[in-house]
């Protein structure tokens, strides 16, 4: 208290400005401080077109900000009351209000322009793209390759350079599937069939997540875009379409057999009669880094514990614990891991 | 602006007639709340507008609609609103005992209404459409569920007033109370004609 | 609501002078004609194209009509009826753009559409 | 009253209760400064609560992996956060303001309707107790605020679906419920500013914050039917299996999303419009000027309130509407920046030119125009609806949100506390605690939802109660929570400046502490319980200043010696108001306040109880109905 008394009045409402405009230089910072999925540093052009969009948005904002603010800084400092100092009566002043009604509507119709045309040329439907299929499901996706038969979960794998044309449906409740440096959100809405495409410049692993509130697990619904050269993608997607591999054997074949009696029902596995879709196609299942919605890496001791109890280590996972024993479990891992 | 007529008193014990508008401040309200109203039957008409077509196997609108009989228990309704009108002019001439029957009227011809909806709503339920059948279902059922709630108010607040009336309680002065009513009872009848062309009688495909 | 309307309460008071029974009566013998009507041109064949607008502008006269003479807005303060046009036409506004956002969907919404 | 209290009430079943003091008073009062209190106090502890839910939510974001909550409990806790502050904090502190304060400034005696004013008051009281009791009753509701289905239709059904089983069926019930009371306030509130204005009180001389109560009754009178709609259709696709949202049966979700927003939208302006009202209001008594451009303001008011039925799409951008629509949304939310900038801007000019006093309500009304244009420019942002792809589900949008409902809202509401506490209660809130509890609420604020923006746009989606490490998060999430405990001590220095200065100090406030201009200030503070002991003539706008002032030849102010001021002291004495007819205080409301809660709890646990609800209910009207119009 009296550190603010000693301060000056002016000094005081100077403050004030200081720490607003301090936030809006960290926000323009801010593009520096990169994230796996921060949207600012975009990798494909859809991605940058909204994040042109953004630069001329955002500058125009700051800018008002900055003389808005500023005019208000000057005007409390300027008329704090002093003595003898009698506050002028005037009631309005027709001409500077029609003036500030105009600025603002101008600069709001020069904005309208850019946003409508970029929303117009996003919405076409790209030449010789890929088609993919997404599902979405509490709480993880299912990518359906229609042209080459190939079923796989929670990490995409795409060509670059290529539009990527993804068809989304929902299975239960509404999610949105999200890659922030390749493409904005697109809500997953059962019942409907929404679409969008997007492209990626160069390989690497894209990181995203699904962004409508879904039920527990939202925040563990996460999900990687793997893209890759073409060739790479090509001759992923030529293993992917072959069956899972065939016998195997040892502890393995005992995990077989664990889950030809329960898992069956609801995970499917190329070239066995584990049809169930309930859950995701674990016929390449060792081939993905992550599993579970991308939650957890592919490592034995991650499957272990989630097949001792998925809903334990991802709340509201619809998947049961069976109450397999340590060694049982074991097991079914060593079978998973035959999956290539 | 001139001084207002209300000051020339300071006290106002009955408020209604020294408001600022000179308007009566529960008709105001009963207004008000009927524009309220209208968008609330405009939610549910248009969920029913979206839905008509969505019948999940079940029945559909072009099937299950008995058209001459809901035409008879339509005109039922519109005419409630003359008998309605007529009470109201009956307790503004005086005429306490004429209000009284047109009132009763106006409730009876309400309850044949909703006697209409009940045997509506069983035979519908015989054929196979229910509450939970498709959204074609819930949405014609909570449309003319909400429909004849409202009806169904209308008729206790009827047969309070004609009980006000025996009581000895609702003279000529009181013929207010009667408009108020009324608009409550026209609006209801207005939402029907609404819902009678739109739902009804315009075809689906 | 323009503040003129609404300081001229004076003139407001006055009450216009209500329809008779007997107009009444007469509105009810219009309205049930109307009514008569629209079932009527259901059934018949011939008018099948014009069936919706038909219909639409019999149910707007009836809906005028009860409006204006058994609700009195006709004989009422134009504020009442502005309550209620607000209603009206906000609805009708608003839920077109609904039913429009359904119905003009395109096949295949794209990226942001 | 007095009249009452004169003479020996004769009993029957319908006599009105006569107390004025102790807490029966309260319980049946229709005088609508209690009720106005009541409302604040009781929204006040609301925003305790949803202020503690914030807390904790904070904590378990702080670092990644938090261990703080569980995933239940957080999606429970950031859902009911949402729900108190918009509908047990915002919405009602606004009604608290128009109920005091309306009134006075129209220089009426009461409401057009006081004891649908109660009933109002009670459904809101007992829905709140209601939606609080589901964390007492199998969880409270966790589909979010705005309730999408059909992730809200789905629980009850299948533990695994991450909903509690009755949560919400709370959320759809209780949300019906404080609706009903926002209903009746608003036909309330219209009634009584069109029709109960004291004499000359044209509408073109009524204070701006009459007339932002009056575009906000106008905006509940047509939205809360609407999530009216929704909510029954809620309700009974998870009651009765209706087929509304359910996808599998054809019912499409996007329904839900209309229905909403269509309410959604309308309603942050209810949120928003009372905090300009009082912004209006102490900005000219503390600059000692009339407001710069009153009709502008005005009508950009009514503007808005019109323009934002227009755009509630803009919530729904990403849910696949079509380009068409999506441009069209686009365009009509940007243009509603035109005219809240044609408020800001006469903000500032009636502020230029004048002599300013900065007082705690001054400096909250200043530091809500300085952070409204922050949240209104993201607003402005969210309009780009390719950037908004980006944006959307992301805190970027739970830091614009909270920047004009906080930084908005609350700062405004915060502004009408200083300001009028001392009419509601006779004396001042401490100036000097109230200069500390500005600064720390300010940039506690500022820490809290500033950072928002950053790790919005750095990719981290709202509604997760937990998240890994390595996003580039981590700091800002710091930031902000100790920004939120900041934000706590301010409130309670706000709670010691209650204390304090009800104790000791007690400056005495006068009729008029702040030299204000309109006519509340004109009657003794805490007003008597008839408000006016004589109905005011009304001349001017800004009324109670040209009573005191009248702008001399060289336009300068001078004070009037004669005539037109009030000596207010002697003014009430004067007859005591014993002869002013006042409504009589009724139980009826609050018994038939109590016969709908008893419905509500009947429609979730035991269907057919509700006719013991109805009953109640029913008596309650019925006693409305008869009761004698006073007490005698
Ligand atoms: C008090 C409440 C309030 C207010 C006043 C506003 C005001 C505005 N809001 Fe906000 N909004 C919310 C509360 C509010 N909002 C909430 C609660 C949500 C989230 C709901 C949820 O998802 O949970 C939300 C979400 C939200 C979205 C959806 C975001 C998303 O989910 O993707 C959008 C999109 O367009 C939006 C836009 C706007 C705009 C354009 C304004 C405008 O009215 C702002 C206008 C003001 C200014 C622009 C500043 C002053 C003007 C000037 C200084 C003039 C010059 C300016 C220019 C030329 C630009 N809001
Ligand atoms: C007016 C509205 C309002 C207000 C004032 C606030 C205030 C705050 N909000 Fe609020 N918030 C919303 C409206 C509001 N919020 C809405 C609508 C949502 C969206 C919900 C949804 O997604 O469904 C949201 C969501 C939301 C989130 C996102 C959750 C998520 O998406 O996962 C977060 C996260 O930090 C947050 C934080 C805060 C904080 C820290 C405050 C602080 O400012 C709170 C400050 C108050 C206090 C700290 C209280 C002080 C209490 C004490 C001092 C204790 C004393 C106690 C006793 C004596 C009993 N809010
Ligand atoms: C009731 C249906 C059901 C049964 C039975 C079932 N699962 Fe699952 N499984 C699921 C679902 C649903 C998921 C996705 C959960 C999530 O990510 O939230 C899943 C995920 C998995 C995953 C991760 C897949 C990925 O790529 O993300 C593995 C591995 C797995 N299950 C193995 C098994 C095994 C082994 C069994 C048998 C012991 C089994 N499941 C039985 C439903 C089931
Ligand atoms: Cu799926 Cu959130
Ligand atoms: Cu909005």
């Amino acid at each position: 208290m009296e550190l603010l008394k000693r301060l000056s009045a002016s000094g005081r409402r100077l403050l004030l400005g200081v720490v607003v405009t301090a936030f809006a230089v960290v926000a323009s910072a801010c593009d520096t401080n990169v994230g796996p999925q921060d949207y600012l540093s975009p990798e494909g052009p859809v991605a940058r077109k909204a994040d042109g969009l953004w630069d001329l948005t955002f500058g125009i904002a700051v800018a008002i900000f900055v003389i808005v603010e500023a005019l208000l800084v000057y005007t409390i400092i300027r008329f704090r009351r002093r003595p003898g100092r009698e506050a002028a009566q005037f009631h309005g002043n027709t001409k500077l209000e029609v003036i500030l009604t105009l600025i603002p509507t101008l600069i709001l119709a020069g904005l309208a322009v850019p946003t409508v045309k970029a929303i117009a040329d996003l919405s076409d439907k790209p030449e010789g793209a890929l088609n993919v299929t997404v599902t979405a499901k509490q709480f993880w996706w299912q990518y359906e390759y229609p042209d080459a038969g190939v079923v796989t979960a929670n990490e995409m794998h795409v060509p670059t350079g290529q539009p990527v044309y993804l068809t989304l449906e929902g299975a239960d409740v509404i999610h949105s599937f999200w890659i922030p440096k390749l493409t904005g959100k697109q809500d997953v809405v059962p019942g409907r069939k929404n679409n969008m495409y997007f492209v990626a410049d160069r390989p690497g692993t894209y990181w995203g997540q699904c962004t409508e509130f879904c039920g527990l697990s939202h925040a563990n619904m996460r999900l990687r875009v793997i893209a890759q050269e073409p060739a790479d993608f090509e001759q992923w997607l030529a293993e992917q379409q072959e069956p899972a591999a065939g016998t195997v054997s040892g502890a393995a074949a005992q995990g077989q057999e664990i889950f030809m009696g329960t898992c069956v029902n609801c995970h499917a596995i190329g070239g066995t009669e584990a049809r169930g879709t309930t859950g995701p196609d674990l016929t390449h299942f060792a081939s993905r880094e992550t599993f579970a919605g991308s939650m957890f890496r592919n490592t034995p001791d991650n499957l272990k514990r989630w097949i001792d109890n998925p809903p334990g280590v991802k709340p509201g996972a619809q998947m049961p614990d069976y109450g397999l024993s340590a060694q049982e479990i074991d097991a079914v891992v060593a079978f998973l891991q035959t999956l290539k | 602006m001139a001084t207002h007529p209300a000051a020339v008193s300071p006290q106002p014990a009955h408020e209604e007639h020294l408001t600022s508008t000179g308007l009566d401040n529960v008709k105001m309200a009963m207004w008000a709340f009927l524009g309220s109203e209208c968008l609330f039957f405009g939610s549910f008409i248009s969920t029913y507008l979206l839905y008509r077509n969505r019948t999940n196997g079940g029945p559909d609108p072009a099937h299950i609609y008995d058209i001459p009989f809901t035409s008879v228990s339509s005109f039922v309704l519109l005419m409630s609103s003359l008998t309605m009108v007529l009470a109201l002019a009956a307790i503004q001439r005086g005429d306490e005992r004429g209000m009284r029957t047109w009132l009763f009227a106006t409730a009876f011809l309400g309850m044949t209404f909703i006697g209409g909806q009940i045997y509506e709503f069983t035979t519908f339920y015989e054929e196979g459409l229910k509450l939970t059948t498709s959204p074609f279902g819930s949405s014609f059922f909570v449309l003319t569920g909400f429909h004849g709630a409202h009806v169904s108010v209308g008729i206790l607040m009827l047969l309070a007033l004609v009980g006000m009336s025996l009581a000895g309680r609702l003279s000529q002065a009181d013929a207010r109370k009667v408009e108020l009513v009324g608009l409550y009872w026209h609006f209801v009848d207005i939402v029907w004609i609404v819902i009678f062309t739109v739902i009804y009688l315009v075809p689906t495909e | 609501m323009a503040s003129s309307e609404l300081h001229a309460p004076r003139e407001e008071e006055v009450r216009h002078e209500h329809p008779t029974p007997r107009k009444y009566v007469w509105i009810a013998i219009i309205l049930a004609i109307i009514t008569a009507a629209e079932v009527a041109i259901y059934y018949v064949r011939a008018l099948e194209d014009f069936l919706v607008p038909f219909l639409i502008a019999f149910a707007l006269i009836k809906f005028i009509m009860v409006a204006l003479y058994f609700m009195h807005l006709k004989f009422d303060s134009k504020l009442f009826r502005r309550f209620f046009v607000t209603g009206i036409v906000l609805a009708f506004f608003v839920f077109t753009v609904v039913l429009l956002t359904f119905f003009l969907r395109p096949e295949t919404p794209g990226v942001t559409g | 009253m007095a009249t009452a209290a004169l003479q020996q009430p004769r009993r029957s079943i319908f006599a009105r209760p006569t107390a004025t003091t102790g807490w029966y008073s309260w319980v049946t009062t229709v005088d609508h400064k209690k009720i106005g209190i009541m409302y604040g106090v009781t929204a006040f502890i609301f925003f305790l609560l949803g202020g503690l839910e914030a807390l904790a939510i904070r904590a378990q974001l702080a670092v990644p992996n938090g261990e703080v909550l569980t995933a239940e409990v957080y999606n429970q806790f950031f859902t009911m956060h949402g729900v108190t502050m918009i509908f047990l904090v915002v919405m009602p502190m606004g009604v608290a303001f128009f109920n005091y304060f309306a009134p006075l400034m129209i220089g009426a005696r009461d409401v057009a309707f006081p004891r649908l004013n109660a009933l109002s008051y009670w459904i809101f009281l007992f829905g709140g107790i209601f939606i609080y009791s589901s964390f007492f009753l199998g969880g409270a509701p966790d589909g979010g605020w705005f309730g999408y289905a059909p992730l809200s239709t789905q629980a009850g059904q299948d533990a695994a679906s991450g909903l509690a089983d009755r949560g919400m069926d709370f959320y759809a019930v209780g949300l019906q419920f404080l609706g009903i009371a926002s209903l009746a306030g608003a036909v309330n509130f219209i009634v009584t500013i069109l029709n109960m204005r004291a004499p000359g009180m044209t509408l073109m001389r009524m204070p701006v914050f009459i007339w932002m109560t009056l575009v906000v009754s106008f905006l509940l009178l047509f939205a809360m039917p609407i999530i009216a709609v929704a909510l029954f259709e809620l309700m009974f696709d998870r009651l009765f299996g209706t087929r509304f949202f359910a996808a599998s049966a054809g019912g499409d979700p996007i329904l839900w999303q209309h229905l909403f927003w269509l309410f959604g939208h309308p309603e942050v302006y209810i949120l928003i419009l009372p905090a300009m009202g009082i912004v209006s209001e102490v900005l000219p008594t503390f600059s000692r000027k009339p407001i710069f451009g009153y009709a502008a303001v005005v009508f950009a008011g009514a503007a808005i309130g019109f323009m934002g039925w227009g755009v509630w799409a803009h919530h729904m951008f990403a849910a696949g509407l079509g380009p068409v629509a999506n441009s069209a949304f686009a365009l009509s939310t940007m243009f509603i920046a035109v005219p809240t900038g044609v408020k800001i801007f006469n903000w500032i000019g009636t502020m230029w030119g004048g002599s300013l006093r900065f007082t705690t309500s001054m400096m909250f009304s200043i530091g809500f125009i300085a952070m409204f244009i922050i949240g209104g420019l993201s607003g402005v942002t969210h309009a780009i609806v390719p950037h908004d792809a980006q944006q959307t589900d992301t805190y970027y949008v739970v830091a614009h949100f909270h920047y004009v409902l906080f930084g908005g809202a609350l700062f405004g509401i915060m502004s009408g506390f200083y300001y009028w506490w001392p009419k509601i209660f006779g004396h001042r809130l401490s100036e000097k605690i109230g200069k500390w509890n500005f600064w720390l609420w300010f940039i506690g604020f500022n820490l809290t939802f500033g950072p928002m923006h950053i790790v919005g746009l750095q990719g981290m989606p709202r509604r997760i109660y937990t998240y890994p490490d390595g996003m580039g998060w981590n700091v800002w999430n710091m930031m902000e929570t100790v920004g939120s405990f900041m934000i706590a001590v301010a409130t309670l220095i706000f709670l010691f400046n209650v204390a304090v200065s009800r104790r000791k100090g007690r400056e005495e406030a006068g009729a008029d502490p702040w030299d204000a201009r309109t006519l509340e200030w004109s009657i003794p503070s805490p007003p008597p319980e008839y408000n006016f002991a004589e109905v005011p003539v009304v001349t001017h706008r800004d009324e109670f200043w040209h009573r005191k002032y009248f702008v001399g030849p060289g336009k300068t102010v001078e004070p009037v010696f004669s005539g037109g001021a009030v000596d207010h002291s002697e003014h009430a004495e004067h007859d005591g108001g014993h002869h002013i007819h006042l409504p009589s205080p009724s139980y009826f409301p609050v018994v038939a306040a109590f016969g709908m809660l008893v419905s509500a709890y009947a429609v979730i646990f035991a269907l057919p109880a509700v006719a013991i609800g109805i009953l109640i209910m029913t008596l309650g009207f019925f006693g409305w109905v008869f009761e004698p119009g006073t007490a005698e």
